[in-house]
């Protein structure tokens, strides 16, 4: 097949998908589903791996290879599948339940590794599929089956943990903000090494409406921020409103975007990734974007480097290496 | 069955020339007790015995000087002919200290060698071994033949032109130790000083020093005046089969057999493992082997592990794993994907003394039970145990031609001993071992991943990278058709069938079931499976040598059973199955063959001895009538 | 043996009194048939009918509106006596759409009654459904009978007076639907009427418009021009022992089972768990039970889930874990754990279909092999299974009594069907509930955490926290005596043999094994465990009315078995154990009785129908010789 | 027994110490034996929970309640204990494989949750207790039997990770330290919630020898730094240097200590948390100390609150709710 000429329709299967009416899953799809012949990769050296929950079932919607696996484990089948064979663009998708409950470990270590892959986080902030139980990025006090007089478990933030865990791409978007979603996820496939995702993403049956503030239109001028490297941070309908650091007490302050000192994302810093990652609360918009970009070899990179002699070694020496002797 | 010991009351040493000898190297961690057994052994058979031979490790890493819990030993069996285990009672034992001394002096047969190092026996050394008085001097030793010699000094004194300082010249003493046991029983130096030149290249003073302790052990046995009683034994040469041999540990011809499999099948490995005693060794093995067509991965855990092998089958290659009974545990969700998903697997359970943690260093086959049924859902996967150090390279190579040929997970069950224990092996010619080349999905016609091969049932395997085959698998269940999600009543009764019958459908596949030693019928089947070989090919070849009419039975494909295996038990008045569990096989082979199968139990954490072995089949026979 | 479905061909609706009636109610997910038949049901209890009723939940969370994929329906069986499936072929299906026609049609009953609401068989509903033609013109009803009403319509209408407009009036369908059936059988509209007030207390007018709607659909079958054929149904009400009863889901009666369980054994419990279908509503149910002696927790998942319930036995609460198929897989190392340092633990394995992800939201009984031998290492644990939702009272109290009492894990089993199915339950009195104290070992003498009762065999149980009882429990194999770490050989043996002994000394402790029906011995026993209780005793009890001498008997505890077992089953001539797996059981009654037990497995996500056991029998007695 | 006159004594078991001779886990335990007779406890009430490793033997040691679990599993088990009874102190003992590797999610969990325990984690840098193997805390290029042509996988480093979970107590020290060691770990018990403590530690068999800069006399003032809350960040044999910010580039520089701008520890600024636990590398120190301090709701209080009204409910009221009737 003629790679240059693929559409969106060809990377989509012939399942019918079913996720519920208005899931923000539906857009996450389709925007990965465009991207896809833009990337200029062949459509037979995709694969998209992922644990179980609803965002989960979206290998099945992809016309590619793809394998649903079992539940927090998609890291880990994904580090075999790019191992065995490191010319595969492997996909990692997988919810706040899968990726960060169950699945933390192999998150951590995937993205200590820096394995090239792409790991898109669908954050709900509940477990959408088991019917509504709070998750580990669900807010203090959700109320839910699990916990019905409010959860009194303090959240993970999905990048902060990425960042602890070393990770060295992390970025964050949005279920329906369809370009900036595409450019994030294409910046994420461009970079070589673990590229983490984190996209907010709307359950309407279980979780309707939690990100509502930074999705509205209306709203959403004050709630988020986009933040580009090498440029202030800026935000506001009118773009009136910036971040500054305060770098005394190493702190964000929302200023004006005419303060003279507005804050510059610069995605190679560590410090201020952790500090756009953690951004939010009152008053405060949250940062989409790419928040940490750093190059560092990968470890699909170094694996092959040392496999590269593969298929040199002789058996018959190596079963006569080292004490024989000869019976005649 | 009760378990009980005969004592095989064999005494060696009161002869010159002698069928076999058991001889045990016993020292403190730090004594280098491995390395002199390792070079005893390599002696032994360039002198043309057989041989088997069992390191046996202390739970502790480095245990204080001279405790009891810190003795490491090295047990070598060898003798002239069908050597089998690495013994049940010593003819010789070296006790570099008192608490080895302790330790092991009940496992002395009567009128065997104990080699001292006196110059270990000191109060100190005595106390931390719990004796009152120097057993060497309070003739507590009596019964035993008693080499006592200042091994220290003698050492010392070989290593002083070298200027080693003390405590490097101390370190010698095991090769003075080696010199001596060398001379005893007539076995050349020479590999063993080519040994030492080649680990001490860097070192020449460390080389003369113990090169020199070696030769002034020998020259010692050759000139002192022993004892009475104590002389040089003459072990005659094993008939063997003309070839090229080596000795190889269970994990060494596992990880071979491993390469050997790949290279058989034009497949890649991916091995992917989490360490954990005593199944690490196999990952060590594997990760020296980059030159060879594996690839190794130390994972966060054991999930990782499973499911990064997993992840690799996937992409085409084939996904090895490998831990303990802990570990494997731990994995058999990600084997019950591998199930239902159809793809090819392989996991490697060396099992441990459980429950839990268990006793991590030492052996036993409890993990029966788990392989064959120790997942959620009806998860038919074959499980094939090897018997003996050597064949572990033949298992190996049986397990991958069986998951890629059936596109299934085979779970291969090795355990503490037979991980650990060597035996002589005629190294095969490659150019003889049977090809069992991989066919993968071509790009051809319309493809689903469900098409499967009418005879072997397997379903055929696309790789990723293949245009036009692009498809997607997952663990909910799929329809038998088109591979797609199914939620369908019949649909998932057809599939649960086809994966029953593709498992049981290996029995086609696979060699139908010999007889090891005796008659196809008779009174008395002995049935085991596993590293129980050794001793119960023993066993049973002095109870027929004594009359009694039982055979040997080993059985290595424990599921699909072999198919002619239940005709052939109840060709028996009585079967007896010995196994280091509290009877798994045999309750396996009672619900297959409604046979009273009896159970002969050991959960100690040791293998059989051939005289508990014998004991049962001499129980047995009792009740069953008299010898023939 | 192979599976097939005798059709019970009973045309109940020709009559005007039936013994007994199943009746389905199927829409879309929105549509709210599960609150309808609760309704249903409360009303049918009310009435004093015997019930079974079970709720058949799509795997979509909510699919897309008139797909076949997204049927929700509510199934309840209801007559005079002894009712105890929800029922092989339904006399009554309400469709409220297309779909909900097409996927139950198959198993309506010649000269059943259809309902179907005609506004919902639009073109666009029609092509969803995969109909060319609407089925309600086109004749393909003709053997059934049938309403098809406008109910959409007339829904609106009862509505309209309530002003909530045209998407929250056409919600009020079901309710117009449910009175409609209610006047079918002659039910009671009160209850209902109650529990919409309750409902939607805060909004009155959406409460008015549905007890309007009901009201309508009942007022419709009293004065509408109904088919011939078409009336209400009198169904006489069982004779049952006087008392309290109440209706109760198997989720619900094993939470409160816990509850009792707790409080009867003076203990706290905790309760830790991660979701997982169709094991969570235990969590969900007890997570609001704060105020009873349980705390709950939601691990991040099933491993720490597992260690948290022992870590909290550790300090002397009970702890008890529940999963599915895969989430129990994963705590199978803990378990191993509980089962060497013998803590109470009780893990709860709500089956679901395998292998892997399997089929979510359908039953099985395929992890009966994992409870029984699913962990590395010798690792016997009692394992018990409740047969119908009232008895997971009984079970939840009883796996608290072995857990406490034994010191060790237990396992009980449900499975998606027993969670989910309700039935009607006596309440029993509280007072009349045995106590099981749990004793702690006080701070007097000298305290060792390895003494045990000489009885059952349980060591005994030191809390945290209580001064002079310090000690260190481990999963390294621990001395019988002293309970410190132990690699002694005699030990492993000896207590490999102990953990043995006092789970088999269990069987000293349960009820032995009574028929559930029949004679004692005779020519068939049909044996059963868990869910598969209702449609067994409906099977053997229709074959006996037939003349067939068939036995039903009924294993609760797995393991150890009850002692009179195998005495009882060998004084039968053939023993078939229906089962939702490939015979998982039947192959434990093998090996341990050697008895030639045959399985009827089936393995596609449902529960056995009446019909199919009574083929299985008919086929069986014909094989054995002619009915007596 | 009269808590008052405890000593290290009483909180020795009878149990031989079976760790290698020069092991650093003798030093540890020692300091752990001194310090429990001071804090005021009752010695019943001191839980020690470990999982697999030559560390996670310690429970052995203590003439306490012990629990040697299983492999990386003890943060789970110890968060059981906790909640069954939050009257008692409950330490977990591990290692770097054991609550890193294997035990990786547990830990993040229980930081997240902040359930008031000690976490002491044995950094050797090593698998001792299997060999020798490298461990995700082992340096790039790590030799081992399972690495001998070095590890290629990038370490994690474990305060990064407690914070990147949101752990809100998190320290490091070093075995042989004793003083400061006491200290830090005194600091960790007083605080409520979780309390996370690495300590380097000398494995003198397979790993010897990697902390020796930081903890031999000599070279230790040029390589460690031990910060304190309020305390400008001085070290250098004579106090002679010290650590500033540079509050632009936000990355942390080496100085002189009569610099105008040494950095003084804050122990409440989560960022200063994450400069000082990623500090290290050529000419800079490694810090210990607290890292970073912050009081919150512990888990275990908000569920014993939840759990205040436990017995009151009525088992016979409850089996009677709803729905019933009569039948006489
Ligand atoms: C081993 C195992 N444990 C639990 C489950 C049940 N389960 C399936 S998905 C899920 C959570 C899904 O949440 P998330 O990852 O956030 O996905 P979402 O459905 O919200 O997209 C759970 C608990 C399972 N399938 N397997
Ligand atoms: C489930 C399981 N997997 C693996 C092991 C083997 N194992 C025991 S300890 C250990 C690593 C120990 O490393 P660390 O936690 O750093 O402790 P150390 O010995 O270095 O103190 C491993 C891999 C085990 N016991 N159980
Ligand atoms: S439950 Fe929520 S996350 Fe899942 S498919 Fe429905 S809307 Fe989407
Ligand atoms: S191996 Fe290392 S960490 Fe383990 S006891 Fe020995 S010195 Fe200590
Ligand atoms: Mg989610
Ligand atoms: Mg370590």
């Amino acid at each position: 097949m003629n790679q240059a000429n693929l559409t969106l329709k060809d990377f989509a299967s012939d399942q019918e998908v079913r996720w519920c009416p208005g899931c923000g899953d539906y857009a996450i799809l389709k925007t990965v589903q465009k991207l896809l012949p833009t990337l200029g990769r062949p459509r037979e050296n995709q694969v998209f791996v992922s644990g179980i929950g609803c965002s989960s079932r979206f290998p099945y919607y992809m016309n590619t290879y793809g394998f649903h696996t079992i539940h927090g484990r998609a890291p880990a089948i994904a580090t075999g599948v790019k191992l065995a064979n490191p010319e595969l663009d492997v996909w990692v998708i997988t919810g706040d339940g899968d990726g960060l409950s169950i699945g933390g470990n192999h998150m951590m270590h995937t993205l200590r590794r820096n394995l090239d892959l792409q790991i898109l986080l669908f954050n709900n902030e509940i477990y959408g599929l088991t019917k509504g139980q709070y998750s580990p990025t669900s807010r203090l006090g959700t109320r839910s089956p699990s916990s019905p007089a409010g959860s009194i478990d303090p959240p993970l933030s999905p990048c902060a943990v990425a960042l602890g865990a070393g990770g060295a791409f992390v970025a964050r978007s949005i279920d329906t903000h369809a370009k900036h979603l595409s450019a994030v996820i294409g910046a994420g496939h461009a970079h070589k090494g673990t590229a983490f995702i984190e996209i907010l993403q709307n359950c309407p049956i279980y979780n309707d409406g939690i990100f509502e503030p930074v999705k509205d239109r209306a709203t959403a001028p004050d709630f988020r921020v986009e933040v580009e490297h090498g440029k202030p941070i800026v935000f506001g309908r009118d773009g009136e409103k910036a971040i500054r650091l305060d770098r005394e007490r190493l702190c964000l302050e929302v200023t004006g975007a005419d303060a003279e000192d507005v804050l510059v994302h610069d995605e190679s810093n560590p410090v201020l990734a952790q500090l756009l990652a953690a951004m939010g609360g009152p008053g405060f918009p949250i940062a989409i974007g790419v928040l940490y970009r750093h190059r560092q070899p990968s470890f699909d990179e170094e694996f092959s480097r040392r496999k590269g002699k593969s298929k040199e070694g002789n058996l018959a020496a190596l079963l006569q290496s080292g004490n024989t002797w000869v019976v005649d | 069955m009760e378990l009980t010991e005969e004592k095989l009351d064999e005494r060696h040493l009161d002869e010159r020339e002698v069928v076999d000898v058991v001889v045990r190297f016993a020292g403190d961690s730090g004594d280098g007790m491995q390395l002199t057994g390792a070079n005893f052994t390599l002696a032994t058979a360039l002198y043309g015995n057989d041989l088997s031979t069992f390191p046996d490790f202390p739970a502790e890493i480095r245990a204080p000087v001279g405790a009891t819990f810190g003795v490491s030993a090295f047990q070598i069996y060898f003798g002239s002919e069908d050597v089998t285990t690495a013994g049940d009672a010593l003819d010789v034992l070296v006790a570099m200290n008192p608490a080895a001394l302790a330790t092991n002096l009940a496992n002395v047969v009567d009128g065997g060698l104990v080699i001292a190092d006196r110059g270990a026996f000191t109060a100190k050394n005595l106390a931390k071994a719990g004796y009152a008085a120097n057993p060497l001097d309070d003739g507590s030793l009596a019964g035993h033949r008693l080499l006592d010699i200042d091994i220290s000094a003698q050492a010392l004194a070989a290593a002083e032109p070298f200027g080693l300082g003390h405590k490097a010249s101390l370190r010698c003493k095991n090769m003075w130790t080696l010199g001596l046991v060398m001379w005893l029983f007539d076995r050349d130096l020479g590999a063993t000083v080519n040994n030492l030149k080649t680990k001490f290249a860097k070192r020449p003073e460390i080389a003369g020093a113990n090169i020199a302790a070696l030769n002034a052990g020998h020259a010692f046995g050759e000139t002192a005046e022993l004892p009475s009683g104590i002389h040089v034994y003459r072990v005659p040469q094993a008939r063997s089969a003309p070839g090229l041999y080596r000795n190889v540990t269970g994990t060494q011809a596992l990880a071979w057999g491993l390469l050997a499999g790949a290279e058989l099948s034009g497949i890649e490995l991916l091995f992917a493992s989490y360490p954990i005693t005593p199944a690490s060794n196999l990952l060590h093995e594997l990760s020296n082997r980059g030159d060879f067509r594996v690839g190794t991965f130390q994972a966060e855990d054991e999930i990782a592990a499973v499911c990064t092998a997993i992840g690799a089958s996937f992409a085409g290659s084939l996904g090895v794993t490998s831990s303990a009974g802990p570990g494997v545990a731990l994995k058999s969700e990600g084997m019950s994907l591998a199930i239902s998903t159809e793809l090819p697997l392989l996991v490697i359970d060396t099992q441990r003394g459980g429950p839990s943690t268990g006793l991590p260093t030492k052996t036993e086959q409890s993990d029966l039970n788990m392989a064959l049924f120790g997942r959620h859902g009806d998860t038919p996967l074959p499980v094939i145990a090897p018997a003996t150090p050597p064949e572990c390279f033949d298992m190996a190579r049986e397990a991958v031609r069986l998951a890629t040929g059936y596109m299934t997970p085979v779970m291969l069950l090795s355990d503490g001993y037979l991980a650990n224990a060597a035996e002589r092996w005629r190294i095969p010619r490659v150019e003889d071992l049977a090809r069992t080349p991989v066919k993968f999905a071509g790009d051809s016609g319309e493809f689903r991943p469900s098409r499967r091969d009418p005879q072997s049932l397997a379903r055929n395997w696309a790789r990723p990278g293949t245009p036009g085959l692009e498809h997607r698998i997952g663990g909910i269940e799929s329809d038998h058709d088109s591979g797609n999600i199914s939620y369908e009543p019949a649909n998932h009764q057809r599939m649960t069938d086809l994966r029953q019958a593709k498992i049981a459908g290996i029995a086609h596949d696979i060699p139908s079931q010999e007889v090891d030693q005796g008659a196809a019928s008779g009174k008395l089947a002995v049935v085991g499976w596993g590293s129980t070989y050794g001793a119960i090919h023993q066993g049973v070849k002095r109870a027929r040598g004594e009359g009694h009419d039982v055979s040997h039975i080993h059985v290595r494909h424990l599921c699909p059973l072999p198919r002619n295996l239940g005709e052939l038990l109840g060709g028996f008045d009585a079967v007896l199955v010995p196994e280091m569990n509290t009877g798994q096989f045999a309750r396996l082979l009672r619900a297959e063959y409604l046979l009273d199968v009896e159970s002969l139990g050991k959960v100690s954490g040791q293998p059989f001895k051939i005289g508990e072995i014998l004991a049962a089949i001499h129980a047995k026979c009792r009740k069953e009538g008299p010898a023939q």
